[in-house]
């Protein structure tokens, strides 16, 4: 049943594609992937995905054409047992859109980026094979990211959800083989490990919610199940939905199970821009969201949604501010925008939430570009260096081309490492200049008009904690983001290599122009007074227009300039030097080293979870299973006792008091015996036979005697 | 000839011709040994799929049944009855499945005493078939014991240095809970005046107190075939002595003899006992689920690691079970299947690789996938489908049974299904970390040392591919279109469900 | 006493001499031939006692066929005297002594002890001996089919084991 | 009208005759044509009882016939393996006597 018939008119047949065309991209790559060039399995790659852009462009016109009514698609029979019934069926509504095209959309751009970055990834690394492997895993990215926003039901967006955290492991733990400096070791593949466990954490929690559901309303499709839902006791919707938040905190990444995000900046920065910070990381805000009417039936559980968002965005801001690896940085502003999100959808702003959503997938995918182009500027830097000395030391070395790997590890994420990149890298300055203005909320930018409804949202819903919260996020935000770049492109260069950076080429940069002209112009969806966002999402979810208050505005941009000014008083006005400690480490002390060791948390959860774990394990596995299970109950008492029965209870005991007598004489009896039935064994057949025939003959005798 | 040309005779008792063949070919002639054990269960897959084609779905009732009198002496009533329903035609299909590809695996793994190894293996074949067919209660336990002998010795003369051991404690501990099972059967049968379990169960007269205690008799074998914690501890040996065709049948099939004797005996036979029994049963199954996680995390050895999982995965098939509704028995079929399908895929591929390094110690590896992109990426497939991804068919079967344990009327908790949950939690722990040290991180001292010895790891060749790839179709076919499955299951189970007097 | 007592006294009489004759001759020749003729003397028993395929079948197959296999044998190999020793003389009269008990025994329990099971008589001279043929058949093709396929697997795997052990190729054993 | 006795009498006579026979000749192909014997003893008392309940029933019974068919079929297959195997043994031992083939006297 490809294609039902029943499907209203307009381009809603394409829907399937979606997923088909990165689905074929990464089969194409795969099957004849290994005679093109690279070039052309970019090329692949982008097409697949620019193909679902295309797709998701005309499902959005054709659902505006239709007046926004949602659509269902469906496309096969999934599980049909009993009353479970599941279907592989998208939906098309105007949330659905949304995030499809948000997701191809910088899906694609980031694809392009990535020929370039790939290119230069896998010559630093010696590992040229790799660069098809990457376009695979980025494809099927794509793929598993639109099942879970086009999916219509709870499991199909599981199933997406799933998916995204397998690609995400796959591609944290692309270059598996070293850390992220290049060395041999297991940190990258650990951090792979760790992102997917953390996300299979969360998962529980969905699965959990999924059970409840479908025993509660029959039904894991969303009209469905939001159609029973008004029919049962909020105690049900309420352990729902927050076994559904701990989804969202393991994919979005909120407290208490946002370890992972930081570790996948291990992974290529491609890959951290597209999955850790645009799409797969907002896929729980989206959950919120699609469950709207779920969690507008239960403040009780939308006020722990929103604490828990606002909680994190301050946390995790506090912790940006003490990290010096460009993409940590980025890594906990991360953290700390979805907690706007997640606090936004929490109190029931979900247009703010998505509006913050779609800006943030522009500005932070252009800044964590921004920072592989910084990146890659240094290694070029670092590589044109090595050269240098490689050709000075003299042409006997030839054959140890990596030499300068062990002479000294470099690393060109380090922030203390570069200074004065403006200069040598013009472009991308002003690309990052643009995300972070973007992202410290000022005004025009995109960010500034996202976050702001958030926060006006707070007011007017009155989480007036939440409102705080954020609001002093958000001057960390700016405070953290100016840092960053006072540290990174003023002042003088502290490392040769950030001397001798050298800028990226085209095909990163341009789609970084792309991004950055919507990081500019991203505000326009959603304008006060126009609400386009709005408008088109009423269709699917109950919302109502934010209202622009000039207070909240002015207090908030206030904030942000506040915030850049005094790290231009700490960072800006005296840069820093090679080898100088960071400013803020002696006026703050140990808050400095908390933020600086993201307060410990990491270490807190090998104490009390990972550790134990092990142990507890290792205690089962050793102890509990093999030693006292296997060796000690089977092979010692079980064996043992049968081996003692047979051969020390029936041969001595039993033997010594009774029947030993009668057995002594059966003994000396049966020894002479059989010394007179040698001679009747004498090995002749025949004599065998004799005796048979004697039996024979007696047993008849007995017979007639009888 | 009628009752040789009957489908399901034929199903069974096909490889005795390829074992008949065998004995006709020169024990130095290795190939042509294993071209003809492999044409055997070729042949037996097509009768099966031949079988299947005849197979009605929407029928709950026996159907292809063979059925004669065998023994009928002194009011025994012993019948040769052979039947085949919605709950045995997809084990009936795996079993004729996996054995060619088990055979297929053996090509360079078995050299010494090739004829008598495929003699065993045929031998078996015939067992199993028998087990999942068998219809009356005598000839049950006569296949039942049967497929112990063949294995005995494919653990006894082609494992590993313990063999002996392995082999012998496999055997006992399964004639230990077979005995009990035999003296049930014996009851049943002279109780009943008949040992057809389609009479026996529509004569439901066993009184509740009696039931009781043959229902803990059958489980005993059952369980401990499973195996049920904690009656575990001989699978671990079995699995990391035997050979690999052995280690891929005994989990791909005979521990399903073990789920699928608690699916066609216990739970309609004895339907007031399972009932009351299912509370017990799904503690012992989630205890199983966590215990197997947690241990098979901290093992070093990467086939006792897949030997402890199952003991996890079974865990869930039993939660499905007992969980007595329609989607967890459903789904635990089906995960009979899958783990079928995966950890025998998972032990193949071990055994590729140990065929290779000659040894299963996880620390020595580590980067493999640098080195043989096909087999880590097939590898990947497999670990992933074992601990349950969406899209792949572990996740049909584990979702399905979770979801049926946590609204179970019979289990009358759902603690025990969210105990289970976490156990999916643990799956990812323990895979992942199997796939991390044997495939990820920086290359391990084994590359080198195989490169001393020759040209170093290789990848997949054209036959381990052709091994393998058949099972990924199908892992990928259930996780994205179980639908087909579902349909072959469906009626059945829900005839099953309808049977058992749920409160 | 019928006349067909007395044939069958007869016949009765011949069979054990010839039985005998086979027991006692020194050569394996004279031996084979009185088996031969003590086959023939059992085959009119069957036909007797209404059994004419039987009768024929043991004509062909054991007079024929298998006697003229022993022929052979005994004449390829030359066998056909042995010296005349013992190694376990007292074995020999043991077993004469414990057959001739055996005799007695089976006689006394037949004829003293034993009630008269019932009376055997001789098929009708106008008995459709080609119906009662074609029942058997069907008996035999029916209900006995599974043990006629296999003592046909049985002959088979009998002509091949004699093969095998025939042959002079001992390569693969 | 021959007492079915009279038949078994004579089958138990021929019987013992062959047993004689095998436990009193060397002759290992005397010894084998005296198995023969004992068959054919065996297979007379299964005609024959085949006939008397045949006479008792009236109606055509024919498993004690087709019994000895197979015996027949049993036996023939017997003296090909055999005497093969005495053959192989003389070629090997240039003897038939069995009592020198006492390999296995233990």
């Amino acid at each position: 049943m490809l294609f039902s018939e029943a499907t209203p008119s307009g381009f809603f047949f394409l829907a399937p594609w979606l997923v088909f065309a990165p689905v074929i991209g990464l089969l194409i790559n795969i099957i004849f992937g290994g005679r093109f060039s690279e070039k052309v399995i970019g090329t692949v790659a982008s097409l697949a995905s620019g193909a679902s852009f295309i797709v998701s462009v005309l499902l959005a016109w054709s659902l505006a054409a239709g007046g926004g009514h949602a659509v269902s698609v469906p496309f096969a029979e999934w599980m049909h047992i009993g009353s479970l019934e599941l279907d592989w069926t998208f939906r098309v509504d105007s949330l659905s859109t949304t995030m499809m095209l948000v997701v191809s959309g910088v899906g694609t751009l980031i694809h392009i980026y990535a020929i370039g970055y790939m290119h230069e990834d896998v010559r630093f690394k010696n590992d040229l094979g790799r660069f098809r492997r990457f376009f695979v895993f980025l494809n099927l990215f794509i793929a598993a990211m639109m099942i879970l926003v086009s999916g219509d039901s709870y499991l199909m967006l599981f199933v997406g959800w799933e998916g995204v955290g397998l690609c995400s492991f796959l591609l944290i733990g692309f270059w598996y083989e070293m850390d992220t400096l290049g060395r041999p070791s297991w940190a990258n593949s650990n951090a792979g490990n760790k992102a997917f466990i953390t996300n299979r954490v969360g998962d529980f929690g969905f699965l959990i919610a999924g059970f409840i559901m479908f025993w509660a309303f029959g039904s894991f499709q969303f009209d469905e199940v939001f159609e029973a839902a008004r029919t049962v006791a909020p105690g049900i919707i309420v352990a729902i939905t927050l076994f559904m938040l701990i989804g969202v905190a393991g994919k979005s990444a909120q407290i208490p199970l946002y370890v992972w995000l930081p570790d996948a900046m291990a992974g290529p920065t491609p890959v951290s821009a597209l999955i850790h910070a645009a799409t797969m990381v907002t896929a729980g805000v989206y959950l919120v969201t699609r469950s709207a009417e779920l969690y507008m039936l239960v403040p009780q559980a939308q006020y722990i949604v929103a604490m828990t968002g606002a909680v994190t965005a301050l946390f995790a801001a506090t912790i940006a501010v003490g990290q010096y690896d460009i993409k940590k940085v980025l890594a906990y502003s991360t953290i700390s925008q979805l907690g706007f999100m997640v606090a936004a959808v929490g109190m029931g702003a979900f247009v703010a939430g998505m509006f913050h959503l779609v800006t943030h997938a522009f500005f932070k995918a252009l800044l964590f570009l921004s920072a592989g182009s910084v990146i890659l500027g240094l290694e070029r830097g670092h590589h044109h260096l090595a050269h240098a000395q490689h050709d000075d030391h003299g042409k006997g070395r030839k054959g140890k081309k990596d030499s300068h790997h062990e002479d000294e590890v470099f690393d060109p994420g380090d922030m203390r490492n570069m200074g004065g990149l403006r200069k040598t890298m013009p472009v991308t300055f002003w690309l990052y200049m643009i995300g972070t203005l973007a992202l410290a909320g000022i005004f025009p930018f995109a960010g500034f008009w996202s976050k702001d409804e958030i926060l006006a949202d707070a007011l007017k819903e009155g989480f007036t904690g939440v409102y705080w919260l954020l609001s002093i996020a958000a001057f960390f935000t700016a405070f953290y983001m100016g840092r960053q770049i006072w540290m990174v492109f003023f002042g003088e260069a502290r490392h040769e290599a950030a001397a001798h950076a050298e800028e990226s080429p085209r095909v990163m940069t341009v789609p970084l122009m792309v991004l950055a002209f919507l990081s500019v112009v991203g505000g326009a969806l959603n304008l006060p007074g126009m609400h386009t966002l709005t408008l088109w999402l009423e269709h699917t979810i109950e919302v109502h227009a934010g209202e622009f208050v000039m207070s909240v505005a002015v207090i908030s941009t206030l904030l942000a300039l506040a915030a850049i000014l005094l790290s231009w008083f700490i960072y800006g006005r005296d840069p820093l030097k090679a080898g100088q400690p960071d400013p803020l480490k002696k006026p703050l002390g140990f808050l400095f080293t908390g933020m600086e060791n993201k307060w410990f948390v990491d270490e807190g959860y090998f104490a009390i979870v990972i550790g134990p774990f092990k142990r507890i394990s290792q205690f089962l596995a050793d102890v509990i299973d093999w030693r006292f299970w296997h060796d000690f109950v089977h092979d010692t008492v079980i064996a043992g006792a049968y081996n003692w029965f047979s051969n020390i209870a029936l041969n001595r005991y039993a033997d010594q008091q009774g029947i030993d007598a009668f057995a002594n004489w059966l003994g000396s009896a049966t020894k002479s015996l059989s010394a007179t039935m040698r001679r009747v064994q004498n090995g002749f057949v025949r004599s065998y036979a004799l005796s048979v025939l004697l039996g024979v003959v007696l047993i008849v005798g007995y017979l007639i005697l009888k | 000839m009628e009752f040789l040309l009957q489908p399901l005779t034929l199903l069974t008792f096909f490889p005795l011709v390829g074992v008949l063949v065998l004995l006709f070919i020169p024990s130095d002639n290795k190939n042509a040994l294993r071209w003809t054990a492999l044409g055997a269960s070729l042949v037996t897959f097509g009768i099966s799929l031949w079988v299947l084609a005849q197979f009605n779905a929407s029928n709950v009732d026996l159907q292809l049944v063979a059925r004669y009198d065998w023994i009928t002496v002194a009011g025994w009533n012993i019948q040769y009855f052979l039947g085949l329903d919605g709950l045995s035609i997809l084990l009936v299909l795996l079993t004729a499945f996996l054995a060619p590809i088990s055979i297929l695996s053996t090509w360079t793994a078995v050299e010494e005493r090739v004829k008598d190894f495929m003699l065993f293996f045929l031998l078996l074949e015939v067992g199993m078939m028998g087990v999942f067919l068998a219809q009356d209660l005598f000839l049950f336990y006569i296949f039942w014991e049967f497929t112990l002998v063949p294995m005995y010795f494919l653990i006894g003369i082609w494992g590993g240095p313990r063999r002996i051991y392995a082999a012998v404690k496999f055997f006992l501990y399964t004639m230990a809970g077979s005995i009990l099972m035999l003296l049930a059967i014996l009851w049943l049968g002279i109780y009943g005046q008949t040992f057809s379990v389609p009479d026996l169960i529509a004569q439901a007269n066993v009184p509740a107190n009696i039931q009781w205690w043959l229902f803990l008799a059958f489980a005993a074998a059952f369980a401990i075939k499973v195996p049920m914690w904690p009656l575990h501890s001989w699978l671990p040996d079995a699995h990391v002595e035997a050979p690999t065709a052995g280690s891929v049948i005994l989990a791909g099939v005979l521990l399903k003899m073990g789920t699928y004797g608690f699916v066609r005996f216990n739970l309609p036979l004895f339907p007031e006992a399972s009932v009351r029994a299912a509370p017990w049963i799904a503690l012992l199954a989630t205890i199983g689920i966590l215990y197997g996680a947690m241990v098979s995390y901290a093992q070093k050895d990467v086939k006792k690691l897949v030997a402890y999982s199952s003991v996890s995965h079974l865990g869930f098939v039993m939660l499905g079970l007992f969980a007595m509704n329609e989607q967890g028995v459903a789904g635990a079929i089906l995960q009979m299947i899958n783990h079928g399908l995966s950890t025998g895929a998972l032990f193949l591929l071990v055994g590729m690789i140990y065929e290779q390094t000659h040894t299963r110690e996880m620390k020595v590896y580590g980067g493999l996938w640098k080195i043989t992109p096909v087999f880590g990426s097939i590898m990947l497939i497999v670990s992933l489908s074992s601990m349950g991804l969406p899209g792949l068919n572990g996740f049909v079967g584990e979702f399905t049974i979770l979801l049926g344990a946590f609204g179970s009327k019979s289990i009358g908790t759902n603690v025990y299904a969210i105990l289970s949950a976490l156990g999916v939690i643990m799956a990812a722990v323990y895979i992942l970390y199997m796939f991390q040290k044997m495939f990820l991180g920086p290359q391990g001292e084994i590359v080198d040392e195989v490169k001393k010895h020759g040209h170093g790891i290789r990848d997949l060749n054209l036959r381990e591919l052709v091994t393998i790839v058949p099972i990924l179709i199908f892992i990928f076919w259930i996780g994205l279109y179980p639908k087909p499955f579902f349909d072959l299951m469906a009626p059945a189970v829900a005839h099953l469900v309808g049977m058992l007097p749920i409160p | 006493m019928s006349l067909e007592l007395i044939f069958f006294l007869v016949l009765a009489l011949a069979s054990v001499v010839t039985a005998f004759g086979m027991l006692l001759s020194r050569n394996a020749i004279y031996s084979a031939l009185y088996l031969v003729m003590n086959f023939i003397t059992v085959a009119i028993f069957y036909l007797m006692l209404g059994a004419p395929f039987i009768a024929m079948a043991q004509i062909t197959v054991y007079a024929g066929a298998i006697m003229v296999l022993f022929l052979f044998v005994i004449m390829l190999l030359g066998a056909e005297r042995l010296p005349d020793t013992q190694v376990l003389p007292y074995q020999k009269w043991l077993a004469r002594v414990l057959a001739f008990i055996l005799v007695v025994e089976t006689g006394y329990m037949l004829l003293v002890r034993g009630k008269p099971q019932g009376e055997i008589i001789p098929p009708e001279a106008s008995a459709n001996m080609v119906d009662s043929l074609r029942e058997m058949g069907m008996t035999l093709f029916n209900e006995y089919l599974l043990p006629f396929e296999v003592t046909s697997v049985l002959l088979l795997v009998a002509m091949v084991g004699a093969i095998v052990l025939i042959r002079k190729d001992k390569k693969v054993g | 009208m021959i007492p079915i006795n009279y038949y078994i009498i004579l089958s138990a006579v021929l019987f013992t005759i062959g047993t004689l026979g095998v436990l009193t000749r060397r002759n290992a192909l005397i010894i084998f044509m005296s198995v023969e014997l004992m068959l054919n003893a065996a297979n007379l008392a299964f005609v024959a009882f085949a006939r008397a309940r045949e006479i008792a029933t009236g109606q055509p019974l024919f498993d004690g016939q087709i019994f000895v068919f197979f015996v027949i079929a049993v036996a023939a297959a017997e003296v090909a393996v055999g005497l093969a195997l005495i053959v192989e043994i003389f070629k090997s031992k240039r003897s038939i006597d069995v009592d020198q083939m006492s390999s296995m006297k233990g």
